[in-house]
Order: C-alpha cells, then sequence, then structure tokens
C-alpha cells in the first residue's frame, strides 16, 4: 500500500507557492477562563490569549524568539513558534497553576505556508469562503475535507496548520490545485 | 439533406477562419469554430441525428439548447467515451467525435425501428399491463436492452474536476440582456456581483443579433466589475441562498487527456437574480417529430448565430406573435416562408406578416416524409376532418408560445401563476432571496425588461424594496397548441415517445395528479426533463379532466436545471482523496523491513513483514511464535491517545468508564470499557494516571476521534460544571511497543534508565523518561500477553526509535510484528477485540465484565441500560472459547453454532479464529448463548453447509494465570 | 446546505457541523423506571416546524451549542449557550 | 376484478385506440363512517387496506391520502428488495415481504416488476470478509438463500468496479442474495390500489387527517380536510410523517424523521447487472430497466421534514460511487429527491397497537420501507382485523424501547438499513 508519496516540501504553481514550514513547533494552551490566566501567560511570554478568531504575532521574523498566538476555541489557544524556546518558556512560566494546561503538539501539528496574489483562490478551492480568514485573523474549518486551522499570516500569505496524519491529503489536494492552476496559466 | 451553410454576414458567433473538422457517426464532416455540434450537422446538411427513446423513430435536431429532446450523441474518444451529450449545447472543437445514440446496427438502418410498429400495442405503461405471466424475468433483459441512451465506458476517467467556492452580492442567472441588465446595476451599485452565463459568450439572444444595446452592456460591465462566468451552467439553488452551478473547461482544452474538465461553482450569494429566459413550446400536430420539425426560435438562432440554414423553405406552425418576427427574420436570411398556419384566430393574432402567408385559424394535419419533412397538410381549425391544402416544404417549424424558465424560482420555493392570455405559468412573487427578470419573470417587452431587470439589480444591491416585474410582451397565445379532432401520432414528449393519446389514457385510468401523469407515461423524465413537454402535458391533462393548467398543478422543479456529471461534483475527492490516508510516522522504516501494508479502517499499516517465500499467513505464524519466544517490534502509533487535565478530571473519567479510574494512583494504569448511553461496548482502552489532576488515556486507534467526541459532548453538554479539559494528542506521540520474553533485554541496551526495568516498573504502570534527548512516556501494558512495553515518542523520532530497538531485538532473535500476529497474540490470550469479538449489541456483561458493577458509586454512561430485562437475561450470549473436537480443523470466522442442522435457531457465532502456533492447534473465540454455563459442551459449527464439530472451553489458552505480562 | 451561526467561529457551512439532536433533554436518575429511561432513550417529539436541537461545531472550535431550527423549511431562528435553558 | 390486465387485452385495447380503459382505481368522496381508515396512501397503507379486504373480508374500507397516493416515500426510493438480515426476526419477516413480492404481479395483476438480479454486499476489508461470513451464515440459519463471492464475479456482475488492490476502498470479494433486486416502486402502489378499489376499498386523495376523535381512550373517526370520518378502527402507515400524526393523537413515538436522498443518471445501455451496496462508502446503486444508475446513500444527518436533501450530501454520495466506479465520472445526474424517512434507534419496524385504543401504527422502517410494504401491509391488515399482533409482527411492538429488547440490525451488522 506504500505509494511513492511526495518527498518534496515546496509546490508553486498560478503563482502561489506552497511551502512547509520545518521548524514550526505548535503548542496548546487549554483553560477554562482565558481572563483566568491572562495575566500568567502575558507575564511568561510577553502576550495575552488573542481574542476570539484573531491571531497575534509577537516579535519580527528573524529577531530572537519570535511567536505567535491564535484562537482555537473558547478554552484553547495555539502557541506557535520557530523554535521550542517560547513554548520552553511558557511552560516555566506556566508552573503548576490550575488556570491553565499546556500541551506539546509539536510533530503532530504541520505548518504550509500558502503564499501569492492567488493564494485566497486557491483557499477557495480547498474550502468554504466562509471559513477563510482575513489578515490577522485564524479560522479553523473544513479544508480538503479534514479540519484545517487557517490563520491570515501576511497581506497574501496564509499559513494553514493541519494534524499531521492529514498533512499529505491536503497536499496532495494543494499540489494538484496549484498544478491546474499553471495549466490554465500556460494557456 | 437540405440544411446548408449562408454566406456572411450572417453567422455573428462563427469563425469562417477557423474550420474544424470532426466525425459524426464516423464520416468526416467540417465546421466553424463557434458552431455546436448541432447547427454543424445541420449545416453539413444532416438530419437525421439519433432515434427516440421507446419507439426508434427518426429523429433531427430540434431546439437550440438545454430543451433539447432528440440530438443527443454519445462523445467518443478512444477508450473514453461521455454518453449523453446534447448536441445543441456542445461547442464544436478539434477532433470532436460523435455517435448517434440508441440505435443499432445505425441511426439510418436501426432495427429497433421495427418498434415502431407496434406502436398501437405500447401506450403509456403498457409494460404494467403485461408480461406478467409466467414471469417478469422472460421479458426483461430484451427490455433492458432495447432502453438506454448512450453508452458509457469502463475505464477510469482521467480527466479533473475542481470545486471552488466564493460569496457575491449579488448573482445573476442568465447572460441576456435583463441578466446583464441586472449584474450592471448592481455593480454599479456597489454590489460584488457575479453574472453566470451558460454560453460561451453573454448577450443571449439579441447578442448573437449583433445588437448595439448589448455590445454596450457588456462594456459597463466591464467596467463596473462584474465577475462574468462564461460557459457556466447555473443547475440548483439549495438551502440558505447556495448558488451551485458548473463551468466547462473542456471547450477551451479540446483533446486533452488528464485535464480539468469541469469547475463546480458554489455561490453563497445575499441574492439571486433569475434571468434564464423561456423556453419555446411546440405545436403539437400529428407527425411533429419528424426531422424536419424544429422550434422556431432554433431556426432563427442557427441561421442568424452559426450561418445556419435548416431548410430551404419553411411553414411556421404558430401559436404565438413570435412566429411572424422568425417569419420576417427568415425570410430576410434567404430561407421561403411558405405560410404561417396560426391556430389562434385572426383577432389574437397580434403581429403582421408582411408579404408572409398567415393561415389563421389553422393548424397542420399530417407531416409528410419520414426520415425528413418534405411538406405537410394543413386544415381549418373548425374542419380537422377536411382534405385541407398540402404545402411543400422542407421544415416545419413551431412557434407555440413560451414557457419562462422558472426552474430557480421555483427550486427557491417560489410560488407560479398561470398567466391565462399568453398561456403560461409565471412566477408568483419573488422566492425567498431570490428574483425573477426578463423572460423567465413573464416580461417578454425589451425596454420593459432591461428597466425592470436594472431596477431589480439597483435595489437589490442597495437594499431597496424590489418592484414587481412588468409582466406582459409575448401577446395571446391559446393553452392549447394543437387544433382538436385531428388524428394520428402527436408527441408530446420527444425523446421519451410519449403522445397525446398517453395522456388521454393516464387521464381515463385516474392518473390524473401531475405527478402520477409523469410517472405513469413518462412524460417529462426524459433528460431534458420536460422543457419542452411540461406546458402541453399539464394543458392537455387539464382539457381531459375540465382542468384549468394551474388546477393540474405544477411538478416541483428540483435541481439539477440540466444534467450534471457526476465527476463535477465529486471534484477532487477521487482516488486517495476520497478519504484522507493515514500512514504511519516511520512508514518508511517498516517498508524497508519487508512491510505488507493493508488498510485498517483509515490506516495503512503493517498486516506482517513476509519474507519471500512466505505467505502473510505463515509470516504471522512466525512473527507471533518470535513473540512468544524472543521479542517482537510493533509499530503502535495509531493507538489513540488522550490527554485528560483538571481538578475533575478523575471524577469525569469514573462516569465515561465502566471501572473506576478516580482510584488509581499516580503512575498507575488500569483497563477500561467505554460504554455508549445503551450500555453497548464502544470501545476500550488503557487510562493512566499521571498526576492528581492528570490522565494518559489510551483507546483503540479506530476509535480515538469517536471517543474524544463522546468526552467531549458529555462534558460540555451533561457535566458543563466538571472542570475537565480534553486534548487528543495521537497525532504528537509515535509508538513503539517492544513485546515479549525478552522486551527488557532488548530495551536495556538502547540507553533507557533501568528503573524501567520489570523488576521496578509494574505491569500497568506509566512513567516519563527520556531517550536520545527527547522525552518518552512509557506505558506497561500488554496486548500479547507477554511482558511489553508501550514507548511513546515524539513522533519525528519515531523512526529513530524503531532504529535503535531493531538494532538491539535482531540480535536476539526478535522480528517486527504486523497486525495479524498481533490478532493471533490476543486470541490465544483471550483478550477482546471490540468491533472483531463485539458489535453494536455486546454488554459489559456478555464479555464478562459485569461483577463489580454493583459496587461502583458512579453513574457511569449507559449504566441504567445495563439493568432493563433484555441486559439481565440469562439468556444472552457470553464470550466463550472454541477449540474444534478434531483439534486440527480451523473454524471460520462467522461461522454459525447450533445443534439442529440449518434451518434452525442460531445459538451463536466464531468471532476470532486462528492456528496458535505455539499450541499447534486452532483457537477460536465466539459469542455463544448461555456461554458461561456450557464450558465443555460440543456445539455444532456451520459454515456455508459444512459442519464443524467443536468444544467450549474458557477463553485464554496461554498462560491464564498472566505470570508473563511480568516477565 | 445550510448556514450554522457558530457561536464562537461565526457562520459556516452545514458540512463543518454535526447535528446531536434533540436539545435539553433530561437525564434520568439511575433509579428510573424503565419506562422513563425509554422515554429518554428513544421518544422524540420529532417535530415537523420549530425544533430545538443541540449542534457541534465538529471541524471549527469543537463546541456544542444549542440551535432552533425548522425542520420543514431549515430556516434557523435561534442560536444559544449549550447551558443555557430556555423557559417553555 | 372487472378488467383484467394481459397481453390479450393490450391488443383490443389498441384497436380500440386504447379509449376504454377503465380507471385503476375509484376516487371516491367520504363516507360519513368506515369499519377501518388507514392513513396514509403509500404502499403500505395501500397494502394493508388490500389485504383487510383480501386476507379478512372487511371491505368497508378508507385509505386517506394528504395528496396523491404512492407519492411519499413509495415514489421516492432506490426500489430494492431484499432480506438478508441477520436475525431471525427480521429475516422471517422481510422474507415473508420478499416472497409476497415475488408473486405480487400475479396476485395484483399488475405488474410490479419485480427483478431479481441479486444484491451485492461488497467487502472493503478482510475484516468485512469475514462479518459478512457471519451475516451470509446467520442467513442460511435462516434458511435464507446468501452465498460469498470472489472478485471474478463481481467483475461480471458489476463491469466498472473498482477491483485493483491499489483502490482507495479496496474491493476484496462480497456477499450476495440472489433472490434480492428491484421492483417498480409507483407500480407497487398503484397495482395495490387498483386492487383494493376493485374490493370496494374507498381511495381518498386530497385528504389531509387534522385531528383524531376520541371517546373514553379509544379512537373513533378523524377529523380531516374532507370532514369528519367516523370508523371503528384506525391505521397509520404514514413513514416519516408518523411522528405528526402520533402527536395529533396524543403520543410520541421512538422516531425521527431524516430526509434520505436518491438520485438518478442520465440513462445508458446496461453495465450493471445488479445491485451494489458498499457498507465502506454508505452507497449503493442499481441500473432501472430505463438504463439509469439508481443511486441512494447516507441520510442527512439532521431531522428534516424537507424533501430535498443537503448538497454537501449528494457530493459525498457521489464521491462514493466513483470511489467504487471511477468510470462513472462522466455520467451525469438527472435527478435527485429526497424521502423522509422514520429512523428508529435499532432501524427495526413497529407494527401493532398505540396508546390510543383501536389506533394501530405501522412505521419505523427508516430507510427500508419498500422492501416491507407487502409484509407491512399484511401485518397491519391482521392487527386492525383481529385486534392481535400477527407473530411475525409481534418482535417489533413499542414495548421493545421499555425492555431494551431490541432487534438492532445495524448495529449487529455495522450497516445502515
Amino acid at each position: 500500500m506504500v505509494d511513492a508519496h511526495d518527498t518534496a516540501e515546496r509546490w508553486i504553481g498560478g503563482g502561489v507557492t506552497a511551502e512547509r514550514d520545518r521548524t514550526i513547533q505548535v503548542a496548546s494552551l487549554r483553560y477554562f477562563d482565558a481572563a483566568q490566566c491572562a495575566a500568567r501567560i502575558a507575564s511568561a511570554l510577553g502576550g495575552a490569549p488573542p481574542a476570539a478568531g484573531r491571531l497575534e504575532r509577537h516579535g519580527l521574523p528573524g529577531s530572537a524568539e519570535p511567536f505567535a498566538m491564535l484562537w482555537r476555541s473558547p478554552s484553547e489557544t495555539w502557541v506557535l513558534a520557530g523554535s521550542p524556546a517560547p513554548i520552553d518558556a511558557l511552560r516555566r512560566g506556566l508552573g503548576t497553576t490550575e488556570a491553565a494546561w499546556l500541551v506539546d503538539l509539536s510533530g503532530g501539528v504541520l505548518g504550509i505556508h500558502l503564499a501569492g496574489t492567488r493564494a485566497l483562490a486557491v483557499l477557495r478551492r480547498l474550502g468554504s469562503s466562509l471559513s477563510i480568514p482575513r489578515l490577522g485573523e485564524a479560522r479553523t474549518g473544513r479544508f480538503a475535507d479534514v479540519t484545517v486551522t487557517v490563520a491570515g499570516w501576511h497581506a497574501d500569505e496564509y499559513l494553514l496548520l493541519v494534524e499531521r496524519v492529514f498533512y499529505e491529503h491536503l497536499v496532495d489536494w494543494i499540489r494538484e490545485t496549484l498544478a491546474d492552476l499553471r495549466l490554465e496559466d500556460d494557456r | 439533406m437540405s440544411g446548408f451553410r449562408l454566406p456572411e454576414p450572417h453567422g455573428t458567433r462563427i469563425d469562417r477562419t477557423r474550420p474544424i473538422p470532426f466525425l459524426f457517426n464516423g464520416k468526416v464532416l467540417a465546421g466553424f469554430r463557434g458552431d455546436t455540434l448541432a447547427s454543424a450537422l445541420l449545416a453539413n446538411g444532416v438530419r437525421l441525428v439519433g432515434r427516440s427513446y421507446k419507439l426508434h423513430r427518426a429523429r433531427g435536431v430540434f431546439g437550440c439548447g438545454f430543451e433539447e429532446p432528440n440530438a443527443i450523441v454519445d462523445l467518443v474518444d478512444g477508450e473514453r467515451r461521455t454518453p449523453d451529450v446534447r448536441a445543441t449545447t456542445l461547442e464544436l472543437t478539434e477532433g470532436l467525435a460523435a455517435q448517434s445514440v440508441n440505435c443499432w446496427p445505425s441511426v439510418g438502418l436501426d432495427f429497433g425501428a421495427v418498434l415502431g410498429a407496434f406502436a398501437p400495442f405500447l401506450p403509456a405503461g403498457f409494460y404494467y399491463k403485461t408480461f406478467m405471466w409466467p414471469d417478469w424475468h422472460w421479458f426483461e433483459p430484451a427490455i433492458r436492452w432495447m432502453a438506454g441512451l448512450g453508452r458509457t465506458s469502463l475505464a477510469p476517467d482521467r480527466d479533473r474536476y475542481e470545486e471552488i467556492c466564493v460569496d457575491a452580492d449579488v448573482a445573476v442567472v442568465g447572460g441576456g440582456i435583463a441578466g446583464l441588465s441586472a449584474a450592471v446595476a448592481a455593480a454599479e451599485a456597489g454590489a460584488a456581483t457575479t453574472l453566470l452565463c451558460a454560453a460561451p459568450a453573454a448577450g443571449g439572444a439579441l447578442g448573437w443579433r449583433g445588437d448595439a444595446t448589448v455590445r454596450a452592456l457588456l462594456a459597463k460591465a466591464g467596467r463596473a466589475g462584474v465577475t462574468l462566468l462564461t460557459r457556466t451552467v447555473a443547475f440548483g439553488v439549495y438551502d440558505h441562498g447556495l448558488l451551485c452551478a458548473t463551468e466547462s473547461l473542456a471547450a477551451a482544452t479540446p483533446g486533452t487527456h488528464g485535464a480539468l474538465r469541469e469547475r463546480l461553482w458554489k455561490i453563497r450569494a445575499r441574492s439571486i437574480v433569475s434571468a434564464q429566459g423561456a423556453f419555446e413550446r411546440p405545436m403539437l400536430f400529428p407527425g411533429n417529430d419528424r426531422p424536419g420539425v424544429m422550434l422556431a426560435g432554433a431556426a432563427e438562432k442557427y441561421a442568424h448565430a452559426h450561418a445556419t440554414a435548416c431548410g430551404r423553405r419553411a411553414v411556421i406552425a404558430a401559436n404565438a406573435d413570435s412566429a411572424y418576427a422568425v417569419a420576417r427574420s427568415l425570410r430576410a436570411a434567404g430561407i421561403e416562408i411558405v405560410a404561417v398556419v396560426d391556430r389562434r384566430p385572426p383577432e389574437s393574432i397580434g403581429a403582421h406578416a408582411e408579404g408572409v402567408r398567415c393561415l389563421a385559424h389553422h393548424g397542420i394535419r399530417q407531416v409528410i416524409g419520414g426520415r425528413g419533412v418534405r411538406g405537410c397538410v394543413v386544415v381549418d381549425a373548425d374542419a380537422p376532418g377536411d382534405r385541407g391544402e398540402r404545402l411543400d416544404c422542407d421544415l416545419i417549424l413551431s412557434a407555440g408560445g413560451f414557457a419562462p424558465a422558472v426552474h430557480l424560482h421555483s427550486q427557491a420555493k417560489g410560488r407560479l401563476r398561470w398567466l391565462e392570455d399568453a398561456a403560461m405559468f409565471v412566477p408568483d412573487g419573488a422566492a425567498p432571496g431570490l428574483h425573477s427578470v426578463g423572460a423567465c419573470a413573464g416580461v417578454f417587452a425589451r425596454s420593459a425588461a432591461l428597466e425592470h431587470a436594472a431596477e431589480v439589480g439597483r435595489s437589490l444591491a442597495l437594499g431597496f424594496t424590489v418592484p414587481p416585474p412588468p409582466v406582459g410582451g409575448a401577446g395571446r397565445s391559446l393553452a392549447s397548441s394543437r387544433i382538436p379532432g385531428v388524428r394520428g401520432k402527436i408527441f408530446l414528449d420527444l425523446q421519451n415517445d410519449v403522445t397525446v393519446s398517453d395522456v388521454s389514457l393516464a387521464a381515463a385510468e385516474n392518473y390524473r395528479s401531475v405527478e402520477h401523469l409523469k410517472r405513469y407515461t413518462t412524460t417529462g423524465m426524459a433528460t431534458d426533463q420536460g422543457k419542452t413537454s411540461n406546458v402541453n402535458a399539464l394543458v392537455l391533462m387539464g382539457e381531459a379532466t375540465q382542468r384549468a393548467p394551474a388546477e393540474v398543478g405544477t411538478t416541483t422543479f428540483r435541481p439539477p436545471f440540466a444534467p450534471v456529471s457526476f465527476g463535477a461534483l465529486v471534484g477532487r475527492r477521487v482516488g486517495n482523496r476520497y478519504r484522507p490516508l493515514k500512514r504511519l510516522p516511520a512508514a518508511g522504516w517498516h517498508a524497508e523491513h519487508g512491510a505488507l501494508f493493508e488498510l485498517f479502517g483509515n490506516w495503512s499499516r503493517p498486516a506482517g513483514y513476509p519474507r519471500a517465500d512466505e505467505s502473510l499467513e505463515s509470516a504471522a505464524q512466525r512473527e507471533a511464535e518470535t513473540v512468544r519466544g524472543a521479542v517482537g517490534v510493533f509499530d503502535g502509533s495509531p493507538l489513540g491517545k488522550i490527554e485528560i487535565w483538571g481538578a475533575d478530571a478523575a471524577e469525569f473519567l469514573d462516569l465515561m468508564y465502566v471501572g473506576t479510574m478516580s482510584s488509581l494512583a499516580p503512575g498507575q494504569a488500569r483497563y477500561g470499557l467505554l460504554l455508549n448511553e445503551h450500555g453497548v461496548i464502544v470501545d476500550d482502552g488503557v487510562v493512566a494516571r499521571l498526576g492528581t489532576g492528570h490522565f494518559w488515556v489510551n483507546t483503540t486507534s479506530a476509535g480515538v476521534e469517536r471517543t474524544a467526541a463522546a468526552f467531549e459532548e458529555w462534558l460540555q453538554c451533561e457535566y458543563p460544571n466538571l472542570r475537565a479539559l480534553v486534548t487528543p494528542v495521537t497525532s504528537r506521540w509515535g509508538n513503539v511497543t517492544v513485546s515479549g520474553p525478552k522486551a527488557w533485554a532488548t530495551l536495556a541496551t538502547i540507553g533507557l534508565d533501568r528503573r524501567f526495568a520489570p523488576e521496578t516498573m509494574q505491569h500497568m504502570t506509566i512513567a516519563d523518561g527520556e531517550f536520545d534527548g527527547s522525552p518518552v512516556r512509557i506505558l506497561r501494558a500488554s496486548f500479547t500477553g507477554e511482558l511489553s512495553y508501550e514507548i511513546n515518542v515524539p513522533v519525528e523520532r519515531t523512526r529513530d526509535l524503531l532504529e535503535r530497538v531493531w538494532a538491539a531485538a535482531a540480535p536476539l532473535g526478535g522480528c517486527p510484528y504486523g497486525i495479524e500476529a498481533l490478532e493471533i497474540l490476543r486470541t490465544e490470550k483471550g483478550y477482546l477485540h471490540v468491533g472483531v469479538d463485539t458489535d453494536g449489541t455486546t454488554l459489559p456483561g456478555d464479555v464478562g465484565f459485569a461483577r463489580g458493577l454493583e459496587r461502583k458509586r458512579a453513574n457511569f454512561v449507559g449504566r441504567r441500560s445495563l439493568l432493563r430485562p433484555a441486559a439481565r437475561n440469562p439468556g444472552r450470549s457470553r464470550l466463550v472459547g472454541l477449540k474444534p473436537a478434531d483439534g486440527r480443523t480451523r473454524l471460520p470466522v462467522g461461522a454459525q453454532i447450533a445443534n439442529a442442522p440449518p434451518p434452525t435457531a442460531t445459538e451463536g457465532h466464531v468471532t476470532s479464529s486462528h492456528w496458535s502456533p505455539t499450541l499447534r492447534a486452532p483457537v477460536a473465540l465466539a459469542m455463544l448463548a448461555r456461554g458461561a454455563e456450557r464450558l465443555g459442551e460440543t456445539v455444532g459449527v456451520h459454515h456455508l453447509g459444512q459442519r464443524i464439530d467443536a468444544i467450549v472451553v474458557a477463553t485464554s489458552w496461554i498462560d491464564p494465570e498472566g505470570k508473563r505480562l511480568h516477565g | 446546505m445550510m448556514k450554522i451561526p457558530c457561536p464562537h467561529c461565526g457562520v459556516r457551512d452545514e458540512n463543518e457541523f454535526q447535528c446531536g439532536g434533540t436539545a435539553h433533554l433530561a437525564r434520568p436518575a439511575l433509579d428510573a423506571s424503565d419506562r422513563e429511561w425509554g422515554e429518554y432513550l428513544y421518544f422524540r417529539d420529532n417535530p415537523k416546524g420549530s425544533h430545538r436541537e443541540r449542534w457541534r461545531h465538529a471541524y471549527g472550535c469543537g463546541r456544542w451549542f444549542n440551535v432552533v431550527r425548522d425542520t420543514l423549511t431549515h430556516e434557523i431562528s435561534a442560536v444559544y449557550p449549550i447551558t443555557e435553558t430556555p423557559a417553555r | 376484478m372487472t378488467h383484467r390486465y394481459s397481453a390479450w387485452s393490450l391488443l383490443r385495447g389498441a384497436f380500440a385506440r386504447h379509449a376504454n380503459w377503465p380507471a385503476a382505481w375509484r376516487d371516491a368522496s367520504p363516507k360519513p363512517a368506515y369499519d377501518v381508515i388507514i392513513v396514509g396512501g403509500g404502499g403500505h397503507g395501500l397494502a394493508a387496506a388490500y389485504y383487510l379486504a383480501k386476507n379478512h373480508g372487511i371491505t368497508n374500507v378508507a385509505v386517506v391520502e394528504r395528496g396523491w397516493i404512492g407519492g411519499g416515500n413509495t415514489g421516492r426510493n432506490t426500489t430494492i428488495i431484499r432480506s438478508n438480515y441477520l436475525y431471525p426476526e427480521s429475516a422471517r419477516l422481510y422474507d415473508f415481504s420478499l416472497r409476497l413480492y415475488e408473486k405480487l404481479s400475479v396476485e395484483l395483476n399488475y405488474n410490479v416488476m419485480v427483478s431479481q438480479r441479486g444484491l451485492v454486499m461488497l467487502a472493503h476489508s478482510r475484516h468485512d470478509l469475514d462479518a459478512m461470513s457471519r451475516w451470509a451464515n446467520a442467513m442460511r440459519m435462516n434458511g435464507i438463500d446468501a452465498e460469498i463471492i470472489g472478485r471474478d464475479e463481481l467483475a461480471s456482475l458489476a463491469p466498472g468496479l473498482d477491483l485493483s488492490p491499489r483502490a482507495r476502498i479496496p474491493v476484496l470479494g462480497g456477499f450476495v442474495q440472489r433472490r434480492a433486486g428491484t421492483a417498480r416502486h409507483d407500480a407497487v402502489a398503484w397495482g395495490y390500489a387498483r386492487a383494493a378499489s376493485a374490493l370496494g376499498v374507498d381511495i381518498l386523495q386530497n385528504c389531509e387527517v387534522r385531528g383524531f376523535l376520541t371517546k373514553d381512550g379509544r379512537v373513533t373517526g378523524i377529523e380531516t380536510s374532507r370532514g369528519r370520518i367516523a370508523a371503528g378502527r384506525v391505521g397509520i402507515a404514514a413513514a416519516g410523517h408518523s411522528s405528526v400524526l402520533a402527536a395529533l393523537a396524543g403520543f410520541r413515538l421512538p422516531v425521527t424523521s431524516y430526509a434520505l436522498q436518491a438520485l438518478v443518471s442520465e440513462p445508458v445501455k446496461p453495465v450493471l447487472d445488479t445491485v451494489v451496496l458498499s457498507p465502506g462508502t454508505g452507497a449503493y446503486l442499481s441500473q432501472s430497466d430505463k438504463g439509469e444508475l439508481v443511486i441512494g446513500a447516507m441520510l442527512d444527518l439532521f431531522p428534516s421534514y424537507a424533501q430535498r436533501g443537503s448538497f454537501a450530501i449528494t457530493q459525498s454520495i457521489l464521491a462514493g460511487v466513483l470511489a467504487m466506479f471511477p468510470a462513472y465520472a462522466r455520467l451525469k445526474m438527472l435527478r435527485q429527491w429526497a424521502g423522509i424517512v422514520d429512523v428508529v434507534h435499532d432501524s427495526s419496524p413497529i407494527i401493532g397497537p398505540t396508546p390510543v385504543a383501536g389506533l394501530y401504527i405501522d412505521c419505523g422502517w427508516g430507510t427500508g420501507g419498500f422492501k416491507g410494504i407487502p409484509v407491512g401491509g399484511w401485518t397491519l391488515a391482521h392487527v386492525l382485523a383481529t385486534g392481535e399482533n400477527h407473530p411475525l409482527a409481534e418482535p417489533f411492538q413499542l414495548d421493545r424501547f421499555t425492555t431494551g429488547r431490541l432487534v438492532d440490525e445495524a448495529a449487529a451488522s455495522g450497516i445502515a438499513h
């Protein structure tokens, strides 16, 4: 049953580049009440859990330890970072509080950056327009028939976060979409 | 041969500099870019294009769009066939090869046409009245062979399809002037507007006439930012304003294989405007199905858009003023108009036909020419029996009035009303979320349609009240488009060969409701879905039962407006994308070690690791034996993993599981059965306590999503006050399980801390450790009955761990083992496999978990159901072991247990069965009625007519005391 | 395909949700009679018209919530938290 | 019967230009009172009326239909008939129905086109094969034919089926009930209506029930859009609308109504010579005598009385079909619709008394009502005529939802029935 599956990590078509984020670390911050643990998180990390539907980016890319927090549900925020350091810092900062709980999901959740002027057009071919975030938003919804958290990362750039077991499926869908966009452009 | 190509300037839609050769029934013909297959066939003088569905009558092109009942062809491209394609909406492309359908050996010489001679014995529903003796099966094969239209290929379709989802403030369906006008107005008023147009270019009828207004509107649409989708057919309006359409990309990529063929558009529109126009209603007269009889508007379109004359001498059968406009237009193109035979009295005729002979209050009594019109006989409507007058012609055009295309309005739950004067159904007010403009709203006057459509577009954009349509402008038509009293075969539904007398028959036999009429006569059930027959059918039924057409009723139009390919509806959900396939994080390692992968649920997993000379079965035997004798390595990564955290986590788990989890000390683990509220076992697994308020839950690999969802549902809906959080972490952790007497000997050499040795780490405990700089979580639990370590490792390190473990296990005589070996091992031990040994009726008591339930305090899920009489019935099944009486014969899984020969009442069935390499004998598990009381009894095991005797035994064959678990 | 307003994520397509059936079923205690227990497990009003039911945003935030939906027209007239019980 | 249908009658009809055919059934006006009224003019209700007259000699019967007869699920299903059930109670019930179907055309003198082309249940894994082995063996214990078949025979029965081992949903084999197949759905309703009418039953179309009349806890008649009608006993056979009628009579049912979609393709020449059901995708399909592929699948899983079906479900049904038959991608969907099915937790019917004396019900057939029409009618007629449950219907009573003694076909087989 093993097919020769795609080991590439970058796909281009229709002016859109899809690229796996090799370094991304993901941790799930769980709580009963965001307000209760906001101060603690802020002191540990320098940022509070974002409001519903929001993505908050902290630090600049390339600067020491940039990280982002995105809203997933009323009891969950995902902390994203390019290295384990911010997540470790948060774990230390939280200590053994009863207010919040940090679960490392790194490796279990994979990231794909979708960038280009037609990145939105690609997302529309994966899922409902109702589930596509605007810049600075994060929405979890159904894309390629699986659950994907999509963040409006930059102008014309989205970060797609997907459970590891669905990564190959999502990539397959994206890759074929990009290939067809490329064919369309060639005509 | 009577159609021909008109000279320039005719042909606004064709490009004479781009000739396109194509094949029709094997013959090479030529058309131009911009032709449809139908227009090209007509221009080549082809009259006979197909055969009707029931009687195999010769048929020619009848219409010019979705209403076409006759010109249905198969497209053939090597192995690839596209069945049942409408020639009238198919753009001519390079290399196109079409074949007539439903004829053998050819469309000209069709043996099926002999059915025509039997037509008198084949009225509507004839098959309900005969073929009963001796049995329908005697007749059915022949009837099946006669039926059907095109042929489908059996090779997988290599083309691709995609889906796109967009938003619009206003979505306008129909690219005619009404649609354009509405779209331009909406866009100019600031609305994000999408215009869907079925044709390759917008403009509609005025467009192919070269009208200046259309050009101006198109320019405005571009400036106002209207998104124009051409070759896009809106086929459905669904719940909450979802508009669905398919865009054909095939014409843009002719001849390519494996290209994007169609795109499905899902448009979430705040408002939908329908501007789909109207279909022409045919006249009803004997022989109205002959090649050469066609819709008047279609002939006009072919002449102007495609420079195709459908004949040289035309008679127009009329019931509407539009006949005269067509007459003038065709005459200007050089086609002789012999006469307009108008069914209406002179005072109802609102148009003037200068220089055209008008026979008012007349109708056609007979069409001359079987395979092509050569003339017709016309009579006075009051004297249908008279000899009448013969008119020589090669074309008879039908102008019976119009039927507004109310399909989308009706799909959107809009109502209809009958317009007596014009004899048509029009929308009765707007539908929820959908407004009609232009001809489909019953607005036929051009300027009124333009103005109203613009007003609608603007109002929708700005949120104003939408004005009602100024219905009218079509002139007068009679409800009946035939003259009473003429005899002969008058066709109502051309494709299905439903005649006027079939409607009378249905009325006489009491199939009078519109749905009974459709179903009994099959009118409106063909591939055109009655676009030319529905109104005539309602009028005829009304006549037969003395009711107005509106009283007969209207059928509710449902999607699709026009047939939609399965491929377009499915989009990219084909192959592995049909359902995500889950692969192991270290799938490559297993492949390198000879794994044979199979699907278990959605997981691709090693069933075993057969060597070159081994079958899977013998590999599984070897692997199982190796685990019992030395050590085996298993990839358990799919095992469900859920973390539960919070002050009330223990209390919560007590409510979820049959067992009591709150009594676990940190570091301890316990087996648990999970029930649903009906008391039925739905999953099992191990619950381990990591800390006071922190648990690690293993579920089955198939059950993890279901289990996590159930936990959330109970927490959120029933126990919202419990402080517990549920986080599934399956994907985060790989799992390498090492099992066998040499399990620790293996692990001791990979650098694990000595505290994990079996002497210090007990069976059913959990502990965190470190492997090569990464955290690991080790659970001492066993699915094999041997000393086992389940090592959970960060998923990206799974392969590293496997390699290290393997390097240590191989020298000790170990092997990797797959699911098949695991199944042998757990059956030997009598370990339950939920979903295999249990089904959706199995209660805990049935598998020996009844004891202790009474003592538990918590009201766990499903508990109350276990107290019901049926759950306490002593006759219930019980999981037991079975061994064959002869000690050799394997008992087939699924075999039924009974002592009497079948047919008889079954007492149970075999659920798991294997040859045990350790015992050198077969072992099996079974569910058996009152099984617990029947140890030692001999029972009959029945499999597909064969009986095997077996003895009921306890479920555990190997190490029933469980000593081996401890190493 | 319906549009369903998730109270946390906003309006989404129907195929992101899972319907959990009738809302506000009171779960009887362990000492309930077989009849009461059967009523709770199986018997439903099943109205043709307005129906209080619960849905989960399965592909989104995962939260359950209550919906008032017409079973004939599929129009949704209200959405409210799972913990809220309306006055009947 | 006054006018028998036969080839000869068609021949005579032809000479009379088919002008002399009588009405297939009389359109009656409501009488003030009937011995028995049956609410619901679908297959079950019409069959019950026919068997009341035929088996029990009770002919003062009215069938009351809100719209037109056969317009509900009888005219909206995928026409499959079968008796491949696991439990003896179900097997007896459904096989009795299938045997009535086998003789129905002759019995009713109306060709209902029973076509026993077999029904194949596909096995997508070795676990499925084991489950089907259990199923086939259980059927044989119940005296019903069942065979396990391999890929070769599947290839000839269903030539477009993807049998490659690399298929996403692989097909390893299947099990077949050869006596299963299809019947012409409309004809079943019309045939029963014609035969019942000939025996004196009144069929009242466009007659909506608005209430039940009771006295001392016993039903005495019904209130309708065409007036009040008295009755000695009343039967309800209203499928997805059972709960609505039960509410009018003051009780609840263990039923939830869902939309079940079906669709047909454009007609093509024969490509599929059996009924194929794929548990792995939920899709099932057959080819009608007209040449249309008739396709059904899973429920729209939210309560609904709208006979439309959700577009998302249409898509997933067809995705399942293409997973099995990738060659069908170029076929086109011609019509799509939904029926409102009365789903019960154990996917088995309810046939017998209700909490209201004299009021009986036949419901809960869920997605499988069509195949149950003859036996549903037969057993409902029995209880209406005698006041006693028919032995076949004994296990299918409302009290099972209290005792927990369900006949859970779906749970045992893992397949929706």
